[in-house]
C-alpha cells in the first residue's frame, strides 16, 4: 500500500491528512465527542483536532497516528513516502493466544497502513529530512524485521542523500512474535543510528507515549537531541514486570517524560504543540545555515 | 548419594535413578529375590535417560541452560585464559559485577574479554545480581570495548543472562540508554568480535554484548527476544504456558542457525554441559580460536563494515521495495 | 531607600549615603543650619565614592565579583542570545542545574554556549547548588563539546563559580574524573571555544568549561586557583588572611593579562557591573563576536592545534633543559 | 641537578637508589626501625626495604620516593631521565606563611631533587616507556609550572618516540603558590594526555597515596588503565574541606582506593608487590605483542 492509497483508504476518517502532496484537513462531524482519560471532561473531536490532540483542559496528550504526526511536523505538501510496501512476514509461523499472522491483519485493517512505522522524505523547517513516525496502534508498534529494516533504511536514505534523521517514536518493545529476528532488529537499527552519526548528519528524536524496551534500547535514544512529549512513558522495562521484580509499588511518575528530564535522559520535554518549530530550530543548528 | 538439582523433565529419571540406590543399599545376598529387579531397574534407567535426554525440547533446553551447576563466564576465563587481568568500573558511578570485563589471553591470543557473570552459590549470586546488568555494567562494557578498539583487540564475550536487570534505580540510571549504547559502539569497534553463548541469552541485556563477527552457541543454551514465562504471561495470561511459548519463539541454538543467526552449535554431552565442563570448555576453545584465526586478517575498517552487512541481513519481511 | 546588598568595603561609604537620605527627609525650610551640611555630606561621598571604587584591590574584586546583583549566565544567556535550546541532561544521570548547555544564537552566530549558573534568589540558588557544579553537570557539559564539534558550532562559555562542589555524592560520582574528561575533550575540540570570565573563577570547576582559543575577563571578575579563603586557611591557618592571599595569588583579569593567560579585559561600571549590567553586556556581547569572527576562518584540526600551543606556552620555569 | 648528581647526593640514604646504570642497595644501618602508622608496630628499615615499604605486619603502604619507586618499576638499569632541570620558579614572587622560595630550597633539600616528579626514558616488561613517578614529600608533589611541564613532556616524548607512559601519582593537587599558572597545568597535562591517547599510545596510570584535586583532575585518571594503591586516598576535594562543606563527618574508607574500586573509578587496587607485573601485564596487551 503506497502512501497515496493509506491516505484515500483514510479519507472518511476523521483524522487531518497529507493526501498525495496536498495537505487535507479531513471533516470532522459536529458533535463527536471523546473524555480526556487524564481529565474526564469531555472533548469534542473537532476542538481536539485544531489542538493538535491535546486537551484543552488540562493538556493531557491524547495519542497521535502515524498520519497526523507527518502532518504536524512536516512542511506542507514535502512529505514522500517511501519503502511502502515493507511490512511483517511471520518467518516463525508464531501462534501465542491468536496466531501472528491474525494480528497483522487486524491491525492492517485497524490502522489503514501496512506496518507499525512510515518514512518518507519531507521537509522540516525546510530542511530536507528522513521523517519516520511509529503508529502505536499496529500491535503496539512493536519491532519486528519490517519495522527494524525500515527503520534501517530510513538512515541510509539520510547518509545517502545527506539528509537530517528526525523520528518520533511509540512503541511497546521488540515484537515477541518474530523471536530474535525482532530482537537483533535492536543492534541492526542502532548500527545505522550509529553510521549516520559517523556522516555527521543530524538525528532527532521524539519520544512519544509510550516508548519502551528494545526500541527505547536502541535507536530512539542514540539521537543527538532527545526531545519527549509531556506525560510519555519511556523506560526499558515495563512498570508491570518491575513490580513483579521488585515487590514493591512505583513511585508516581516513574518513567515518565519529566522523571526522565530530572535524571537527565532526554533534552526536554516538549508540548506538542511547540514541537514542530523546536524540531525546527534543533536543525537550523544541526544542519548547518540557515533555513532555506 | 549426593544431592543435586533435578530439573523439571529429569524428575521421573531422578526418581527412579533414587530407587535404585535405595535397593542397592539392601543386602542382596540377603535378598536374592531383589537382584532381577535391580536388573530390572538399571535397564529401564538406560531406556530413559536415553529418551529423556536424547532429544530435548525447547523447554528442556531452557532449562538445562539455567541449571544451577552448568559452567559459566568465571568458569570459562579461569579455565581458558591466562594472564587475566580484570578491568573494574565505568569511571562514573560504580562496578557491576553482574558483568565481567578483562584483559586476557585465550590459547596465545591476547583479548578483551566481556561476560555476563552470574554466581556459584547464593552469596555470589546476590552479589552478581544473578547475571542481570545494571546500566553501569553495560558501561564498563562500553569502555572495555573503546579500549579493545583503540589497541587492535579482538573482543570475546559470554552471554548468559536472565536479562537486564528490570529495577527502579536500572530505570533511573538509563538502562535503555547504556544498552542503546552498547550496540552502537560493538556495532563499530574495527576489531572482531566473537560471541559465545554459553547458557542464557536473555534479550537487550545479553544482546548489548552479544552480537559480532560470529555467534557461537552451546547446544543447550537459547537466546530470545523474551522469556518463555514473560512470554506467555503476556499473550495467554499464563505463565504456565512457557514450555508453548519455548517453542513458539525459536530460541534454541539450532532455530537460530536456521533463522541465520547463530554460526554454529557446539555440542554438549548428554543431560548438559554440567555433566562433562571439561570438554565443553575445550571445544569453546577450539570454536573461539578458529574464528579468532579466521578473522585476524581482515582489516580494521572491513571487519566493521563486514558486521554491518551481517546485520544488514537479518531479518525476514514481505512487499519490500514499493 | 531601597536595601541593598553592601560589601565589606562600601561599608563606610554606604553608612554615609544612609545619613544623607536621612537629613533629606528632614524639612529644610525648616532646618536651614542643615543645608550646608547636607552640601558637605554629598561632596565627602563623592569624594569617597572615588576613593571606594577608582581602584579596586584584590579582594574588593572578589567581592565585587560575587555580588549577589551581579549579572550571571542566565542573564546574558537572555539578553545576548535568541533561538536558545537547552540541552538537559549527562543521560546517565542526572540534570544538573548548576551548569547550563544550550544551542544559542549570539549576534547571528549559531553556538553551543555553557555556563556555571548561580541563583538569582535563595530558592534558585538552592536547585542550583550556588553555582557549584556536581560530576553530571560536567559530563552534560561534555555531551555539549561533542555535539558542538560533531556540528561545527563555536563553544562559548560564561565562568562563574565558586568551584566544584566538594561533597561526599560528587566524589561518589567521580568529581575529579567528570572534570579532566572535560579539560581533554575541551582542550581537543576542533570548533572556536571563547570563555568569558563574569564573575567567580573557582578552581577546577572553573576550569573545566573555561579555558579555549581566547579568555575574556571582566574587570571585577577573578579566576584562582583556589578561593582566598582557602589559601589563608592552609598557609596561614587564618581565614581572615583572605584579603591578603588575594593580592598574592593573582587573580585579578589585569594579573592574569600579565600572565599571558587572559586575552582581553571587559571594564565595569564604577562600583562594579551590576551598576549598569546592559552596557556590560553590550560590551561582552562585542568581544564575543569579535573573538568568534576572529576565529571562524580556521581550519578545525587548526583550530585545536592552536589551541594546545596556547596552552603549551603557560607556565614559567627555572632550569630548563638539562 | 641531572639523575646521576641527585642519586650521588642521595648515596649516604637508606633507600634503595639507581645510580647511574646500576641498581645499587644503599646499606641500611643495623637496628633503625619505624613504627608503623596503621598497625603502630615496630617495623625495621631493612625489612621495610625488602618489603617494598609495605608493613609485613599489616600490609601498610608506606610512602616511597620517586628513586624508589623508580627502582621498583623500571627493568633494572634501564632507566634514564630527560628534563631533569626543569624546576620551579617564584612567578608571582608569592609569600604565605613563608616565602615560596624558602618552601622550594627546603624541598630541593629534603628531597634531594630540583622538582616533585622525576621523568624518564626506561623499560618495563621489556616495552619501552616514559616513566613518570610523583614525590609527596616536595611541597605535597602540588602541581606548579614544573610538573606541568614535565608531565607535559612526558607525553610529548611518548609521543616522539611511540612509547607508552607509565606515571605514578601522588600529589596534594595545584600548587597554589604559582596561581593560576598552576591551575592551568591541569588543561595543559589533559591536553597532552589527549593526544597520546590520540595516537593510541597505551597509558598505564598508578594512583599512590594521596591523589587529590588538581592532579586527580587532570592527566592522573585520564589513562586507559588506572591501579591504585592500597589505602590510598584517591579524590578531587580534601575530606576537610568536604566536611566543613557538608557539616558533618565523612563515612570510615571515603575516598580510599577501595572505595573508588567500588565506585566503579579504577580499574584494580593492585598491592605494591604485585605492581610491575601487573603494569607489565598491562602493557603486554595494549604495546602490542609479546615482550622484547
Ligand atoms: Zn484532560
Ligand atoms: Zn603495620
Amino acid at each position: 500500500m503506497s502512501i497515496s492509497d493509506w491516505f484515500k483508504a483514510r479519507e472518511s476518517r476523521r483524522y487531518t491528512a497529507l493526501d498525495g502532496d496536498a495537505l487535507a484537513r479531513a471533516e470532522v462531524p459536529d458533535g463527536v465527542w471523546t473524555k480526556c482519560s487524564a481529565c474526564k471532561k469531555i472533548v469534542y473531536d473537532g476542538q481536539l483536532v485544531e489542538n493538535v490532540r491535546v486537551c484543552p483542559h488540562c493538556g493531557h496528550h491524547f495519542a497521535m497516528c502515524a498520519a497526523e504526526r507527518v502532518d504536524l511536523l512536516a512542511d506542507p505538501g514535502t512529505f514522500a513516502e517511501f519503502d511502502s510496501r515493507v511490512s511483517s512476514a511471520d518467518p516463525l509461523g508464531f501462534t501465542g493466544a491468536k496466531p501472528y499472522v491474525e494480528s497483522l491483519d487486524a491491525a492492517r485493517e485497524q490502522c489503514a497502513m501496512p506496518e507499525a512505522v512510515v518514512c518518507g522524505r519531507a521537509e522540516i523547517a525546510s530542511h530536507p529530512v528522513v521523517l519516520g513516525v511509529m503508529d502505536f496502534r499496529f500491535i503496539g508498534a512493536s519491532m519486528g524485521s519490517a519495522v527494524g529494516e525500515k527503520i534501517t533504511r530510513a538512515f541510509e536514505t539520510a547518509i545517502a542523500e545527506r539528509r537530517a534523521v528526525v523520528l518520533v517514536t511509540s512503541s511497546g518493545g521488540a515484537r515477541m512474535q518474530e523471536g530474535m529476528l525482532s530482537l537483533m532488529q535492536m543492534a541492526k537499527t542502532a548500527a545505522a543510528a550509529r553510521r549516520l552519526a559517523e556522516e555527521r548528519l543530524p538525528y532527532v528524536s521524539v519520544l512519544a507515549n509510550p516508548t519502551m524496551g528494545g526500541v527505547t534500547a536502541s535507536f530512539a535514544v542514540l539521537a543527538d537531541v532527545i526531545f519527549a512529549e509531556p506525560g510519555a512513558l519511556v523506560g526499558f522495562a515495563g512498570p508491570r514486570v518491575i513490580e513483579q521484580t521488585i515487590k514493591q509499588h512505583l513511585p508516581k511518575g516513574f518513567q515518565s517524560a519529566e522523571y526522565l528530564l530530572d535524571h537527565g535522559m532526554v533534552d526536554d520535554v516538549v508540548p506538542r504543540g511547540q514541537l514542530t518549530a523546536r524540531v525546527g530550530l534543533v536543525l537550523d543548528y544541526l544542519a548547518g545555515g540557515e533555513r532555506r | 548419594m549426593t544431592r543435586r538439582y533435578v530439573m523439571e523433565f529429569e524428575r521421573p529419571l531422578a526418581e527412579l535413578e533414587t530407587k535404585l540406590e535405595e535397593l542397592r543399599r539392601l543386602d542382596l545376598a540377603q535378598n536374592p529375590e531383589l537382584v532381577h529387579e535391580v536388573d530390572e531397574l538399571t535397564a529401564e534407567i538406560e531406556r530413559l535417560r536415553e529418551s529423556t535426554y536424547g532429544t530435548l525440547s525447547a523447554w528442556e533446553k531452557v532449562q538445562v541452560s539455567r541449571h544451577p551447576d552448568r559452567p559459566k563466564t568465571q568458569d570459562y576465563i579461569e579455565t581458558l585464559c591466562t594472564d587475566v587481568i580484570e578491568l573494574h568500573g565505568d569511571r562514573a558511578f560504580g562496578d557491576d559485577e553482574a558483568i565481567v570485563a578483562a584483559l586476557a589471553t585465550i590459547g596465545g591470543v591476547r583479548t578483551v574479554v566481556l561476560g555476563h557473570r552470574k554466581g556459584k552459590d547464593t552469596r555470589e549470586n546476590i552479589k552478581r545480581n544473578f547475571g542481570m546488568v545494571h546500566p553501569e555494567g553495560f558501561r564498563k562494557a562500553i569502555r572495555a570495548m573503546h579500549l579493545a578498539e583503540r589497541f587492535g583487540l579482538p573482543i570475546v564475550t559470554f552471554i548468559d543472562t536472565p536479562g537486564a536487570y528490570p529495577g527502579i534505580e536500572a530505570e533511573e540510571r538509563g538502562q535503555a540508554w547504556a544498552i542503546a549504547e552498547a550496540l552502537s559502539v560493538l556495532s563499530g569497534v574495527q576489531v572482531p568480535v566473537v560471541c559465545v553463548g554459553i547458557g542464557e541469552g536473555g534479550s537487550g541485556g545479553a544482546l548489548a554484548i552479544g552480537f559480532g563477527d560470529r555467534l557461537i552457541m552451546l547446544e543447550n543454551s537459547y537466546y530470545s527476544v523474551i522469556s518463555p514465562e514473560a512470554c506467555a504471561s503476556i499473550l495467554h495470561k499464563d505463565a504456565g504456558k512457557a514450555a508453548e511459548m519455548a517453542g513458539c519463539l525459536a530460541l534454541t541454538a539450532e532455530d537460530l542457525v536456521e533463522l541465520g543467526i547463530v554460526d554454529e552449535v557446539v555440542p554438549e554431552p548428554l543431560g548438559g554441559a554440567h555433566r562433562d565442563p571439561g570438554a565443553v570448555m575445550s571445544a569453546v576453545r577450539e570454536r573461539v580460536l578458529g574464528a579468532l584465526g579466521a578473522l585476524a586478517a581482515a582489516e580494521p575498517a572491513a571487519i566493521a563494515e563486514r558486521r554491518y552487512e551481517r546485520l544488514r541481513r537479518i531479518g525476514v519481511i514481505a512487499g519490500d521495495v514499493g
